[in-house]
């Protein structure tokens, strides 16, 4: 509690009768770097911007440092944001752009000066002063828009899916330095993406959202190792995720299979959520797998090949250095701790996205026309 | 590539259709009525000195109306919803659509002596003031006329304004006034200069207008152009040199306005 | 949220300063002289049927030459470079520098017996065409005035449309011809819309026009209306009652128009 | 040669002077899944736009089953394109769009809407026929513009980037989606995309291309495994790419340290590019490491943490399911075959990115306004 900087407390947010955030309560500690990760439509934009001040919630509160800053304008908190379309100014050069609010804190002219040209370089983009803004790069305008909000030494830097419009080459160099700078300039940064790899990688907490709801927070290995449902575990990458039952404490039966887990304390005979990372499951020989099935497709991903083994109760996307042909029968084995047992969730309703299971159409027909 | 072709002559033909008048009135200020060549239409021209000052006073001032009256409704308009934005432009374009001297007629009885005005004010309790046949009338009239020219084209570029960049100047620590002069106004700006234009031209060289509610007590360009195709005197040769003069004098103030207006910003004629 | 409170009294007086002369107008029309009640204004108004019909199928035929001249002109121009386009669009607005009166008058110099247009024919060796003082003359002068409403509306929506859009239904089988009747028709129709809008209103009510290249021929509406505010006859009680009723003739076509155009693609007035 | 499709021989595309596609050659058959690979502004996009007909070459041919077609109009083409943003008729209704190419060509009605209906069916969105495409999300909006090209029965389809403005999880959905579609219709697909993951997942042969220039052509294992240039390397996964020199045939310096490795046939002490992934770097104790150096940052991505090691010579990034803490000196292992060999080429000048290593730059100042 110590280092707390920011607390959202039962914030509720609806539009037209569209419930956009469900009550959510967070706090952010000084010089975290925050991610509020979630499919589109699942609050976290509106979460930021509830903290940058640009919406207010319908009910409940926001504290900065201790104090209820509902009502406080955005331009009076110590927060800046990156857009997620840059928004520079348009009708300024890079030089004007970066000392905006310099200017507008009134700071001396050699000061502002010093600051936009250090700043620049923090960015990497040293001597761009005179340049509009125009005639930059994406990823360069990216840079420019991180550099105004940091030349104002903000306490915290919001950050709206600032990589959604680069490549993805230039996505992976960026990560690498937001996450240095952040460290450099030692200040909470606030996340906003729906890039589960993203997260991974820059964040030391990660809020997951879906549906205006806080699904779990935790640190990256938090999450990614111990999802606390179903939803979590889907979204923060490849996962099996299926029905299964809890005999007793310690062993749950799924995939018409029964095995030793690590999971205690549900009822006998819960039914519950079983999730298996695809990287988990190891290749064996079709006697000694516990489980047995036939490779039903092979993709070669560079590290791994992901294959979908399909065995009589279960199509399992298998992650695995091995090659494995399409048609061979294979074994799987899995150990107690690769088996992630979860309490069932009432499912959100998912957008609609196909499932490769029930597509049964036939073709629009042949390719009968004549060239 | 075969459709540029064709859209050649076409081009051609169009600027011929646009051109050819301009030429002819260019003829006709450098004709006497005879036909021959001459520069006697320009040389007279100091004599109207005092209505071509008068005119372009009287627009200046209607311009200036309409800027301090337009520019902030169509900035408010622009941050409405949907449906306010469509009403209210159904509001400013109301006017339009009915005759043009039909509507001018009707602010001369409300500016009459004992019109509408003067008697909301003697209702007030207020002194009455005497209006029409002046040229603060006229330019009532020029205003009511050519403002929504002013509020559309400022009212287009304000919509376009990207939400984000007046949230990206709040959240650098700017307040409301300080977003307005430093973002949205600089950023509006091509739109005020094309009302300026849209309205300054057109008051130039209005007459109908000036005779309904200026009276014909002071004569503008307008009625003195018109005086020479319509009227007793039928000179369209002067009347020709006179519109050329004024032309170019209007092109000069406008370009003089653009240079100011890509200048520095702020350096507008406000 | 104290920005919108600071916002309507201003937009209501706006409303005021719009509808006050409207009302004056619907007022005037149905008063006498006396400024009693009166519906004598409308009931005389059978008589003046060939003018009104008159007004609107030369209206109708002005519009129609825009739309045909127009439509090509602003899609050939959409397609064109950026310095093109500025260039085109110099020209077009060029007309709309001069006066009004000059340029109808340098039209009335090119189409007489012996003006410009059958001296060319003469040189061309065809036979010449008494146009001055006949509703064509009119309708061209119409045309030229207001050419440049019926460009630019149809000019802006089509080049907003996206060029993808044109790639995916060449890339669908669509040659140039069905592209432009399936796809880029369809979606130039607002535009259509707002310049068919931006022709035929003014084009009913002008009087200028009528008068010096109709040669007072052929009375139209504006001529009209114009004798009973500024001609001898004076009689703003019926001239409001004449605006009055071409005002509702004309939101009537509009409606039934833009009925149209929301229907079927094609189906417009074309 | 037999089953060739399409050939571009000797494509050059120049616009104002700047080369846009230096005299590529390519082939490319029929039913095959190839996918253009490279960053923006590689020339790929304008590769695709030659073969839709969109564009004409400056110089050099295309051929189409062995028929010349630079001067055939693109509606006369045996190929459908689905555009980077969808391009949907906006006037018209999901059938309307749908149904759009079959009506100019003329089918009968009630083959019309059977078809329409099928493909519908096809890309999942049953029952859509009445909607208005302005009402759809942007992976319907995708998936109508599939439906809408693959309709006419195309012998091939070409996509710009379809997947590029979908969320990452819808990303991967409408990967596997339109792999299955492929392999439903049967026809060939040329995708242009930026994304190397998606290249590797869904395509026969990859096209990788630089600045107007292929690189390479091959497999996804083939590129991934031998890459035949440093660009490549660094474009296809994250590499460790270093400047070496080979002493004779199988063995190479770098780094400060000489290898066996299993490349041969260049000249004595020929200056080579060396190439490393980082999952081929194993994790010993230093005593044990051929390589010995510090951790210096740790990241958790899920599968592996990815670890920058810095020896006296190089920061290698490593990936690894081992847990090294930051500051602890390690040893790294590699062998024979993990050590990629290429000819130096004249390096094309990146774009203006961030390269770790050069930031130099200070803070623009501590912390310590007030707030």
């Amino acid at each position: 509690m110590s280092n707390e900087l920011i607390r959202l407390k039962n914030c509720f947010m609806a539009f037209d009768n569209h419930v956009v955030l469900n009550s959510i309560n967070l706090y952010i500690k000084d010089r975290e770097f925050l991610t509020l990760l979630g499919p589109s439509g699942c609050g976290k934009t509106t979460t930021l911007r509830i903290i940058g001040g640009f919406q207010t919630p319908t009910s409940g509160d926001v504290f900065f440092d201790g104090v209820r800053i509902n009502d406080v304008p955005p331009h009076k908190r110590r927060v800046n944001t990156v857009f997620q379309k840059y928004a520079l100014f348009s009708h300024m050069n890079v030089f004007e752009n970066v000392a905006f609010g310099l200017r507008i804190a009134k700071v001396p002219e050699d000061e502002i000066k010093k600051r936009v040209t250090e700043t620049l370089r923090l960015v990497n983009l040293p001597g761009f002063e005179k340049r509009s803004v125009n005639s930059l790069s994406g990823g360069q305008q990216q840079r420019i828009a991180i550099a105004r909000a940091i030349v104002n030494r903000p306490q915290v830097l919001l950050l709206d899916e600032p990589l959604g419009a680069l490549d993805l080459k230039l996505r992976k160099d960026m990560q690498i330095e937001l996450k240095k700078i952040q460290q450099q300039v030692g200040i909470t940064f606030i996340y906003v993406t729906h890039d589960q790899e993203e997260a991974l990688t820059m964040s030391d907490t990660i809020v997951v959202m879906n549906q205006g709801n806080i699904q779990q927070i935790g640190t990256p290995t938090d999450i990614y190792n111990e999802p606390k449902n179903a939803f979590v575990a889907d979204f923060i990458g490849e996962s099996n995720i299926m029905s299964g039952v809890m005999r007793e404490d310690y062993v749950v039966t799924f995939s018409g299979h029964t095995f030793r887990c690590l999971d205690k304390g549900f009822s006998t005979n819960e039914p519950v959520d079983v999730v298996v990372r695809p990287e988990d499951l190891r290749i064996e020989s079709p006697e000694n797998g516990a489980l047995r099935g036939i490779v039903e497709s092979v993709v070669f991903k560079g590290v791994h090949y992901e294959m979908i083994v399909r065995t009589p109760a279960f199509p399992f996307l298998v992650q695995s250095t091995l090659y494995r042909a399409v048609g061979q029968e294979i074994g799987l084995s899995l150990t107690p701790d690769d088996i992630h047992i979860m309490r069932k969730t009432k499912q959100p309703d998912a957008q609609i996205a196909p499932s490769p299971d029930t597509q049964a159409a036939s073709l629009p027909g042949s390719q009968a026309e004549g060239a | 590539m075969h459709k540029k072709a064709l859209a050649v002559p076409y081009i051609v033909w169009m600027a011929i259709f646009v051109v050819a008048p301009l030429i002819l009135v260019v003829i006709y200020a450098f004709t006497s009525k005879a036909g021959a060549f001459t520069l006697e239409n320009f040389s007279g021209m100091l004599q109207y000195a005092g209505i071509f000052g008068n005119s372009f006073l009287l627009a200046f001032f209607a311009t200036l109306i309409c800027l301090v009256i337009g520019y902030p409704l169509a900035y408010v308009l622009a941050r409405e919803s949907a449906t306010v934005r469509k009403i209210a432009m159904i509001f400013i374009m109301l006017p339009m659509w009915m005759n043009f001297l039909l509507r001018t007629y009707a602010w001369m009885s409300i500016l009459e002596d004992t019109g509408l005005f003067n008697r909301l004010l003697s209702f007030l309790g207020l002194p009455t003031v005497h209006l029409i046949n002046t040229n603060a009338a006229v330019v009532i009239g020029m205003v009511y006329n050519f403002l929504p020219f002013m509020i559309l084209p400022i009212f287009s570029v304000i919509e376009k304004i990207d939400r984000s960049t007046i949230e990206a100047a709040q959240d650098l620590g700017a307040n409301g006034m300080v977003v307005f002069r430093r973002v949205i106004f600089p950023l509006s700006l091509p739109g005020v200069l094309s009302g300026i234009t849209m309205v300054f031209i057109p008051a130039v060289s209005t007459f109908v207008i000036s005779k309904l509610l200026g009276g014909g007590m002071t004569w503008l360009l307008g009625d003195l152009i018109e005086n020479q195709f319509l009227g007793n005197v039928y000179n369209p040769h002067l009347g020709s040199a006179i519109s050329l003069v004024m032309m170019v004098i209007v092109m000069v103030c406008m370009a003089v306005m653009n240079r100011f207006g890509e200048g520095e910003e702020g350096a507008v004629v406000l």
